[in-house]
């Protein structure tokens, strides 16, 4: 409804990708089955992306995988997933449920991912999330994550398979994230989604261990968003791809961060532990509040601002 | 913030050859019917109910099924395990007439609630089933609060022979009162089939990794959390949850058929 | 004194050098002079690392060069110093009032590290640190120290020239982690420092640019803790030579943190922003309460027992 | 938690040719004495003493001295400045008898002092100096409050003829008062030297980056923080600030003599 040209959109577009709002479910939060998804998108979420789904079923790691610390939190659930060919009857619900769907994935050879990504393609996603920076899976994520030259070629030979819009997710634990980014854009990806949680770990000092089974987990949730900001902004001023934001976003104040730091989108994981389920529509209506405070009419125009 | 805290095992007791309990300090606010995240360290970490809820003391009680609880088994006084929690709703006490139905260990679920009814002076009755004399447990305790104790056996080597959701049947009769089950999910899936018009509660078990909400592991019917919006389900939700009874997933995500 | 057996020891010993407590002014928080680093000292550091010394005068960045942080604090400086000419009065001092000191320095190239240090020496410091991890100094710090065969050859020229003891200090900002640390251990250092501060960046919603003049600055403070453990513990995972740990660290458990993680001290440096100067005696004093109730004697019994 | 705010200027104030105040919304605790890191975006962050507290306003009166001054004198009403603070002590107005002292924008910083005393009913005296008539400014805020102002310029335009510390020696013969002052710091010094019985504070400047006691770059004789435990020293502080009225250290900490 236009009411006196109060209108404020906050349509995003990622490439080729059009929701409704900026806030995308981040992926390994409550989407390991569509029921789960749907929940989430209709409490706002303007896109989904899935776990990171395998070829093989996973049960990950061993308990404990998750830990609460003062700033955010812990984990390294260790990529457990159903296998692609379960998760088939998932993505075909969330489809009819009319759902914009982002298909994680995770593999350990070109060959994996183009398997993983034809199926994710005939499943019917609308597009493609690489997951190559887990930070705590061996053999899998930032392991190949952090190899410009396997990532390029990985990428490009997914390109050269499939036709929906490709995602590459990185890791901010890189020594040179320019470099990683620009591989990307030349490999013909479709956008890059930053960060992933960050390599950490927490030790009991009555049990003298560290709490995870892992050992090192990932860190996310509030602490990590300048480090996220600052990865958005430095990729933003190398590549011409958009790139969708996340890491530590928890109100729209931060979402706002992110697109003027460069990101089109954002996604929300750890968010939903302290804001609830409903992070999304409470962002969404924080991100309209503070655009009419502020006079922008289109959050669109507020991408990437922070470089002019 | 909710963070893990290391307690000492303060006191145990062995309430049958299979089930044992474990007390530590713990002076904040649990409700009955929620759970904590118990670590034990080198080995796992898993969901148990509280079972005892005192002044300054909780207590876990629980059956030595495999790794973690063995090693918990095997855990003397002044051993130390991790805890986080509690989580999760708890049971709703929203009846003056309830009748607790559990089975095997599901038991120690509903104990606070049993002892925090009998409290506020409701009308209650508790039948519990196992599958022989020598699983008893709890018995004593609640013997101590009422007389409306009701057990069954499958074998028939104490009480009842049969199994509870037959028990049940002959017992509860009138339409007013609210039921509180935990126990099996098959049998708790009978019982609200057999009593689809009453008030009816119940707490289920998921594979649990966060158990605050995020990792989705625990989902159920339309993406309830049963480490947050449960483990206490009301008729209403179960209604909605076709998942009851019928299959959970694995850690891996895969349903598995009950 | 040894009453009834209470006696609670925390000295610390990095290689050779040996301090009265493990607590160490980490470098470039208020230590620019010497009657500041003789504040600190006095206030209960067992050992201060001073700012980081170049060849010449530096201004550094002009301000903003600071930003609170909801979970942290961020800073670009610009590594501002006197010169290494001026500082050596500082030095002197520091040297005349019997404190033990630890120079920072650095450089661009591996002959600017050896004036430096050569210098450092004779004015007279008990051990050198590199400063080979600045997230946000162009042409130095990170820049140098990201390269585990330029830090090699760096290191081993140093060793071959200065005799005091060399630790090194790097940053978490690195894909590789361990190859690092290995290079350092190969090249003969005494001990390595990690963590700097890590990149990050606080864009400001309403200016709509990035708060701090250099853009990108540095994360320190109780956000970036659990990052600084997880590096120490890999860090000692692979090497033999003994670690210090810095990032995060306000009170007695975070120090005992990051020993059992494998630290034989610790630097402190917003800490004192959250507790103030006296942070260091706090600290001991923490620590000590923490060992005498968990029935600890001696504080080095405790370093890496998170890895047995 | 003492993050940056954005300000919008709400009112602009010229005082003169060479200085402006400009007002912004501020409904926080702030002491006379007190400043804040003023962020003038793309250009610097500045330290800018509090020269009006009032209910719900603030404001800073500066002189157009460089780069970041000069963009601030440009500012219009509606631009927007980022501020931090309020940081140091502020004045402890712990006397009855008090002759503030200011010379040149130092003033500005004791304008706040000088009001609180004035509410408080305390006995006040001011004496302020400036080059020349020209450069006067708060002649009037102060001389509505008090008779007992005293103006010196160097070149005798108005006032008395000479500079501020003469005058002092002229007017100040009491010893039971206490000297408040803020101004050039050689000024100051003389002051200090003149009045070396007296209780006595001086609000000292230097470079500063972080403001709250951590960079080091603004220490003071033994490691005194001009920014957290100044700007405001009083004598036996002063007596022991080797420094004070000597030398400062510039942005890369080299020492440099007045
Ligand atoms: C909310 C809740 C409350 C519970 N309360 C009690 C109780 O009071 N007393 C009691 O004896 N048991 C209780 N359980 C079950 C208890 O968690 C399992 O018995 C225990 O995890 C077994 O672990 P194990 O390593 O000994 O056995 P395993 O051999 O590892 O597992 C045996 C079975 O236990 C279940 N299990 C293992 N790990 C988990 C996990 N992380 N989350 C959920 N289930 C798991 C699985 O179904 C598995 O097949 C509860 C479970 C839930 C979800
Ligand atoms: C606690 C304190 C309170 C002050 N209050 C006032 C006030 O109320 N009114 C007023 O007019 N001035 C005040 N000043 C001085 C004011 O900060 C400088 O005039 C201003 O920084 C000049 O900046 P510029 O960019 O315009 O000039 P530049 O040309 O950059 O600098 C001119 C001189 O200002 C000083 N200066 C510059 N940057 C800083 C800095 N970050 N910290 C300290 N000094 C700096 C230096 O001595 C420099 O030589 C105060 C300073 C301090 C330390
Ligand atoms: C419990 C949990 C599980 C996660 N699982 C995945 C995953 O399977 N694949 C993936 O790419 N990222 C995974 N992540 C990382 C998040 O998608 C996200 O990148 C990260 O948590 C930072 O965002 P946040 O601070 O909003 O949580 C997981 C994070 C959490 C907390
Ligand atoms: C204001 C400031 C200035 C710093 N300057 C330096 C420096 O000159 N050299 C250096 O090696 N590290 C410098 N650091 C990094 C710290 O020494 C330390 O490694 C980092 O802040 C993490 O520790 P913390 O969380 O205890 O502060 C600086 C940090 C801050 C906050
Ligand atoms: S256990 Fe993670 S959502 Fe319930
Ligand atoms: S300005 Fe940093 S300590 Fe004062």
């Amino acid at each position: 409804m236009v009411f006196g040209g109060n209108l404020i959109d906050i349509s995003a577009k990622i490439g080729s990708i059009k929701i409704k709002n900026p806030t995308i479910l981040a992926s390994g939060i409550m989407d390991q089955d569509a029921e789960s998804i749907k929940r989430v998108f209709e409490n706002g979420a303007g896109s989904i992306v899935t776990k990171s789904i395998g070829l093989k079923p996973k049960k990950g790691y061993l308990n404990p995988t998750f830990v609460e610390l003062e700033h955010g939190i812990l984990n390294a659930m260790g990529l457990p997933n159903p296998g692609i060919n379960d998760f088939k009857q998932e993505i075909v619900k969330i489809k009819k449920y009319g759902i914009p769907v982002i298909g994680s994935i995770f593999g350990s050879t070109s060959k994996e991912f183009i398997d993983l990504a034809l199926k994710m393609q005939k499943f019917g996603v609308d597009a493609l999330e690489l997951n190559m920076s887990c930070p705590h899976a061996k053999g899998y994520g930032l392991e190949i994550g952090s190899d410009p030259d396997l990532v390029y070629n990985i990428i490009s030979n997914l390109k050269n398979t499939v036709k929906i819009p490709i995602f590459v997710k990185i890791s901010s634990n890189l020594t040179d994230i320019i470099k990683l980014a620009k591989a990307i854009e030349d490999s013909k990806a479709d956008g890059i989604v930053a960060i992933n949680s960050i390599k950490a770990m927490k030790i009991d000092l009555t049990i003298r261990k560290p709490i995870l089974s892992n050992k090192i987990g990932g860190y996310s949730g509030k602490a990590i968003k300048p480090i996220g900001i600052r990865c958005v902004y430095e990729i933003s001023e190398n590549v011409e791809i958009p790139i969708i934001g996340v890491g530590g976003i928890t109100n729209g104040k931060d979402a706002i961060e992110y697109i003027m730091a460069g990101a089109s989108a954002v996604q929300i994981g750890t968010g939903m532990y302290y804001r609830g389920i409903d992070i999304f529509n409470k962002i969404c209506i924080e991100i309209k509040d503070w655009m009419e405070n502020n006079n922008y009419k289109k959050l669109s125009d507020l991408i990437g601002v922070a470089h002019i | 913030m909710n963070s893990l805290k290391i307690k000492e095992i303060i006191k145990i007791k062995k309430e049958n050859q299979y089930v044992k309990t474990i007390f530590f300090k713990y002076d904040e606010n649990i409700k009955p019917g929620q759970f904590f995240m118990i670590w034990i360290p080198n080995v796992d970490e898993i969901p148990m109910s509280v079972s005892y809820i005192k002044r300054n003391i909780a207590a876990i009680t629980f059956r030595d099924v495999g790794d973690a609880t063995n090693k918990l088994f095997n855990f003397k006084i002044g051993d130390k395990i991790g805890i986080r929690g509690p989580y999760g709703n708890g049971f709703k006490l929203n009846r003056e007439k309830i009748i607790f139905i559990g089975g095997g260990t599901g038991i120690a679920t509903l104990a606070p609630a049993i002892e925090n009814a009998y409290k506020k002076k409701f009308n209650i009755k508790i039948i519990i089933g196992f599958k022989n004399k020598n699983e008893l447990f709890f018995d004593k305790r609640f013997g101590k609060l009422i007389n409306n104790l009701y057990i069954s056996t499958n074998d028939g080597s104490i009480g009842y022979h049969g199994n509870v959701t037959d028990l049940a049947k002959e017992i509860i009769k009138d339409e007013d009162c609210l039921i509180i089950t935990c126990g099996p999910e098959i049998m708790m899936k009978k019982l609200f089939e057999l009593f689809n018009t009453y008030q009816f509660q119940a707490s289920l078990e998921r594979y649990m990794k966060c158990a605050v909400g995020i990792c989705g592991q625990c989902c159920v019917g339309h993406g309830l959390r049963v480490c947050l919006e449960g483990p206490v389900f009301d008729a209403t939700m179960l209604k909605n949850i076709k998942d009851f009874g019928k299959y959970k997933r694995n850690e891996s995500g895969n349903i598995k058929y009950f």
